[in-house]
């Protein structure tokens, strides 16, 4: 996500469209693209989506084992979650073990659903202090073209939200549905000179300044945020994402919902 | 080897209803991706692949240049939840021999000699397994190249053969392959029957030898025909998106 | 969560005796380091922080240049007993983020545009850790490039908000932090009130994080002070040195 | 095995002589050069066997240990292989981790070895689910002069028919001999030009287009192969390529026979 | 310690300064520099110590945590040093895992704890075979000017020294003082041209042609040595540093005796 | 440590019957590997030893290069069959120890300021391990720069002298070595007797040590001879060779 520079030609034609309130691909400021999300599409994993925004692709799967738990949660399920950005999805993307692009992404995706408590991983326990159910939330991105945060995010929420605890491959009993307790949206704003845009493309994100990513809940609440870039926001910005984060996250859950 | 499994009944029929020397279903898209200078998307069975070429681009590392003529670099990769075990993310021993055969399966239709100094990368990706996947990466990837634009004396072509109850099977499924005796995994430039891939492991006389490789050529050009379908299609559906605009 | 645990008593005291929206007890001192070009010494509660800056200089490795601006390289790592238990030495994928952010941090502050394909490299050293670590890094470090003499617009102070017990609380130490229901670690520019790093986790109403904001833009504030204090301390000390030679 | 270069001046010259029916070092196509095995030469290992081909020369040994067995095959004792091309064995050779051509090399080996049964890893269980031997086939090439795969796979072989289980340092009981039911062996034909030559030294691989390794048994049937190189094999070429290997194999068993 | 090059003037420099028996800090050839030790400076560790020989600067820190001991010392307890030689401390320094000189640095100041007997690991076992307690020495150069060797083991040693084993925190009864036996101290002597002097800084290193590190314990006896750098001694000059670093050494000890 | 096993009997023989001063039978061959621009293959007791030198050439990676001189690097590597209980192939902290003092030592010797930018590459492999490794490696790898027709001031000898018992004693084995109080490996310039490896660890009093180097250096003059003698069978073999062509 480094390399890459935008012509100055491009970046002159991006502010100057968005001083007229406009978008390259057509959209206003505040619009997101067409989203997609299509569940259980992998056999192999306990769950799994692919979800689209615009050109911008990610798969995630949800594999479970059984495992010990953490000495301090002995009564608590484990998740994991990785991000791989792997070489097809973008010529900038390379072979080789995350960086730090991919590490932030994983580590925000996975605030988001770990701070709201999505998965009850209270139920996730089969004997305190010695086994649990291991989850392994593993997201690729398949074509990149801007807002990762977003795409990844909604994917996995959505693989989890359709997952079968395995119980009778281990001999635990009969298969369940793994348990969610609500549906946390991540919506991110970028900031390109004055004006905030939803779901930034790729060229988008290359001019913009800086970034916000919001993850909220069914109440309007918030779960997670990440700011990125070396730009800045003004307080009062940061608020209005905040609002923005929570309207367009309920449009959002309505799809996966 | 358990002798109450049963692969082919007394009529002959596998356990999926298959012959002998029927392929699994099969399904290939080309041009799925759009940053990719050329993509194909593959299912055979239970295998789901997506392949996906950048290049001929700048060789990096550049110590890998060869001023002769591009080098074709090729990464095949299992997704995580592709298996039943979950797998470690990253490359393990198993898949760097994969990309190793399958880079010099590629390069030998390539035309590399007008590109010196380049690479041309292959990415594979395993999304979901059910033995049979370095041939429908293979399979996959040569048609990617095609998509892409790069010049290649034929497309690529990749099956198994396997044996199993002492019967050759074609392009067994991972129940078959899991008590099967050998596996011998073949792709050939189908314009002159050349064979630019070739493993095997288990246990075959020379007889049946001879025999598997019959069958798998064969099924090889089926393939083919396939792969070629998958490109025409996606010409076509371009000639037609053009016309629209 | 436990609601046997009381974090703020019937008198809004903590229970180590602050206010909601008092800092704990600060220290810092500039210019400790002899060979780095800059460098400050940072205590807030029970964390002790140590930063360097070296450059502007080569950017190493190369490819990272950037032919605009300098770069700025931020490495936070934690020393392997600085926390309860041993942490294995090396970076892990929290210190990796933490200093992908600072370093963003910092940028947003420095004249990177003076110094075309140098780098800036900041390290920041973790002694003892006591929750907070990352925004007293960011603030030891800010003091650290002053000390170098990098032209900046102004310092970074950084500090975090947490929610407790259902209130927030400034500068949560471990122990509150441990039975905490949220935490926003901030930085901002104190000239303008620009908000130049911000994350959260936990839950929290619009309203606590608008309430959260403001009690963390004014403890900034605070901390910029004790920044500026600090580097007057180590420039007069300076003067007085050079004075007596 | 990538970075060199032969010399133009070299391969026409290798092509002409071929062409005659002659190679470099006075053999006809189809000769194998002088093989020397010696066995027992590392006192520390539980087997081991110095082997040459020409210039080339290869180490391996083999160690026991006592591990938990796989969870699939509880009642086997495990076999590992691995294969180091040290940089003391040619100029191209690197230090650092196996690459790619050392990690086809032991895989080739390896399945040689395994797919054969050659190795009784039934009668190497102690415990069934608990405790099995453990046998680290560790092969180092000394000198590279080509055709690494023959001479690493005799190598192993002959380590392996001369090994012994160590089970008195273990309390298992009495040591015995580790359990041999055959001899596969291994025999590479690389094709230069339209001629196929047997045990390529380092120039004719260079020169030569493709390889295909062959692993037979005592019944001439087929164990493993492995095609290797950018170049092709006609299918005709390859039925008389595994004729070959099966031929030149049995004259290569009845040396470590 | 390695890229950096002192400029040819001021090679000369210190050269002409040591044939007169003098140094560019004004010390005379056997004059170490003033050295301040600091203990229990870090509260999350069990022992810590902040060590300055001049401007070079050290800290080392012990941890403990109960683990299983290696099976050829079932009664002993475990000590495992590690030295880094962070980017922080020197311009020459780069991050990433520890090198050869860090890796020489841990080793030879690990030997001199060990090779010592200054912890008593025998008093450090819970239960034989099954829990011992680990020790994890660890050191980090803050501020390199020279003789890390002798500032590294020094801070381990006044670490070691003020340690306590937190038996409470495991449930394993009362927190006992780490069992010290001894107090071995390093001392480090460098020859520049034919001139020894003790205690080189990071200028007198890069001139110095040889080094040789020395621990003596309280009688004077010698526990660990290690000649370094591509120069040499005659067997004199190292009987002459020997009783040099026994003599330096007993001044050392009393600092944090 | 423990009373019961008695290293040297009252007549003062060890338990393999050598003499306190005595080495272990030792071999050296030179110029065993065709590939290597010079090699060497020594035995002593029940160590087995290669050691092989390319060079001068080109240094690489490049930023090592030195332009006033060669560099040496040695690496150092005990293959996975040496030693009783499986070693992990690669590199750990005592192979990279290791090899960091031979290179040093080896240095000491070689006309490095002959080959400006180059590199002089030493590989030695343990084949099996029984006390005294990396002095048996040093003494080989020397043969082999010779072998190799790198111009050097000498050769280096090496040697390690122990303790056990309350006594010195030279080369000790494995056997002696798990028992033993010290143990001093020494490496030498004969022609000067300057010492160019030196380490120490265990147990030994100011006399002891002043004996102990004593003891050693002796025993390098004994190897020196066989160093040369190798060195000679080679060249005059070689001779012999060039006149029956």
């Amino acid at each position: 996500m480094s390399r890459s520079v935008v012509s100055e030609i491009r970046r002159n034609h991006i502010n100057e469209l968005l001083r007229k309130g406009a978008r390259m691909d057509g959209r206003g400021p505040l619009d997101i693209r067409e989203i997609s999300v299509e569940t259980g599409v992998i056999d192999t994993a306990e769950g799994s989506a692919r979800v689209r925004y615009g050109d911008t692709e990610v798969l995630a799967g949800v594999k479970m084992a059984i495992g010990t738990p953490f000495p301090d949660t002995p009564d608590k399920g484990v998740l994991t979650t990785s991000m791989e950005l792997i070489p097809m999805a973008h010529p900038d993307f390379e072979s080789g073990p995350p960086g730090g692009d991919a590490i932030e992404l994983a580590r925000v995706v996975d605030r988001g659903i770990r701070e709201s408590g999505m998965v009850d991983v209270g139920k996730l326990c089969i004997s305190p202090g010695e086994e649990v159910w291991m989850c392994f939330l593993d997201i690729y991105a398949i074509n990149y073209d801007g807002n990762l945060f977003d795409a990844a995010a909604l994917a996995l929420v959505a693989a989890l939200k359709t997952a079968t605890v395995p119980a009778s491959n281990f001999d635990k009993g009969e298969d369940f549905p793994l348990p969610i307790t609500c549906l946390p949206v991540t919506v991110t704003v970028a900031k390109i000179e004055n004006t905030l845009i939803v779901d930034p493309t790729f060229d988008e994100e290359m001019v913009s300044s800086a970034r916000l990513t919001v993850t909220s809940d069914e109440n309007g609440d918030i779960r997670a945020m990440q700011k990125g870039k070396s730009g800045s926001f003004t307080v009062d910005e940061i608020s209005e994402i905040v609002d923005l984060a929570r309207e367009k996250g309920e449009g959002i859950r309505k799809i996966i919902g | 080897m358990d002798s109450d499994i049963v692969m082919v009944d007394e009529k002959g029929k596998r356990a999926d209803g298959r012959e002998a020397d029927e392929l699994r279903p099969m399904k290939i898209e080309a041009g799925v991706l759009p940053n990719a200078d050329g993509s194909a998307y593959l299912e055979i069975g239970k295998n789901k692949v997506l392949a996906a070429v950048y290049g001929p681009r700048e060789c990096h590392p550049r110590h890998l240049q060869d001023p002769t003529k591009a080098i074709v670099q090729c990464k095949y990769n299992m997704q995580s939840y592709s298996v039943g075990d979950r797998k470690r993310p990253g490359p393990d021993r198993r898949s760097v021999e994969i990309s190793k055969i399958i880079s010099e399966a590629l390069e030998s239709v390539i035309l590399t000699e007008l590109f010196p100094r380049a690479s041309i990368d292959v990415y594979i990706e395993i999304m979901q397994a059910n033995a049979g996947t370095r041939c429908a990466g293979l399979s996959a990837a040569s048609v990617a190249l095609a998509d892409a634009g790069i010049p290649m004396r034929d497309l690529v072509p990749s099956v198994a053969v396997g044996k199993a109850d002492g019967k050759l099977l074609l392009d067994l499924n991972k129940e078959e392959d899991n008590f099967g005796e050998a596996d011998l995994p073949l792709a050939i430039i189908p314009k002159t029957d050349e064979v630019v891939l070739l493993q095997m492991d288990g246990h075959m006389t020379k007889e049946e030898f001879d025999a598997a490789m019959k069958m798998g050529v064969a099924a090889c050009h089926q393939i083919y025909e396939m792969q070629r379908d998958a490109l025409r299609r996606r010409y076509s559906v371009t000639e037609e998106e053009e016309v629209e605009e």
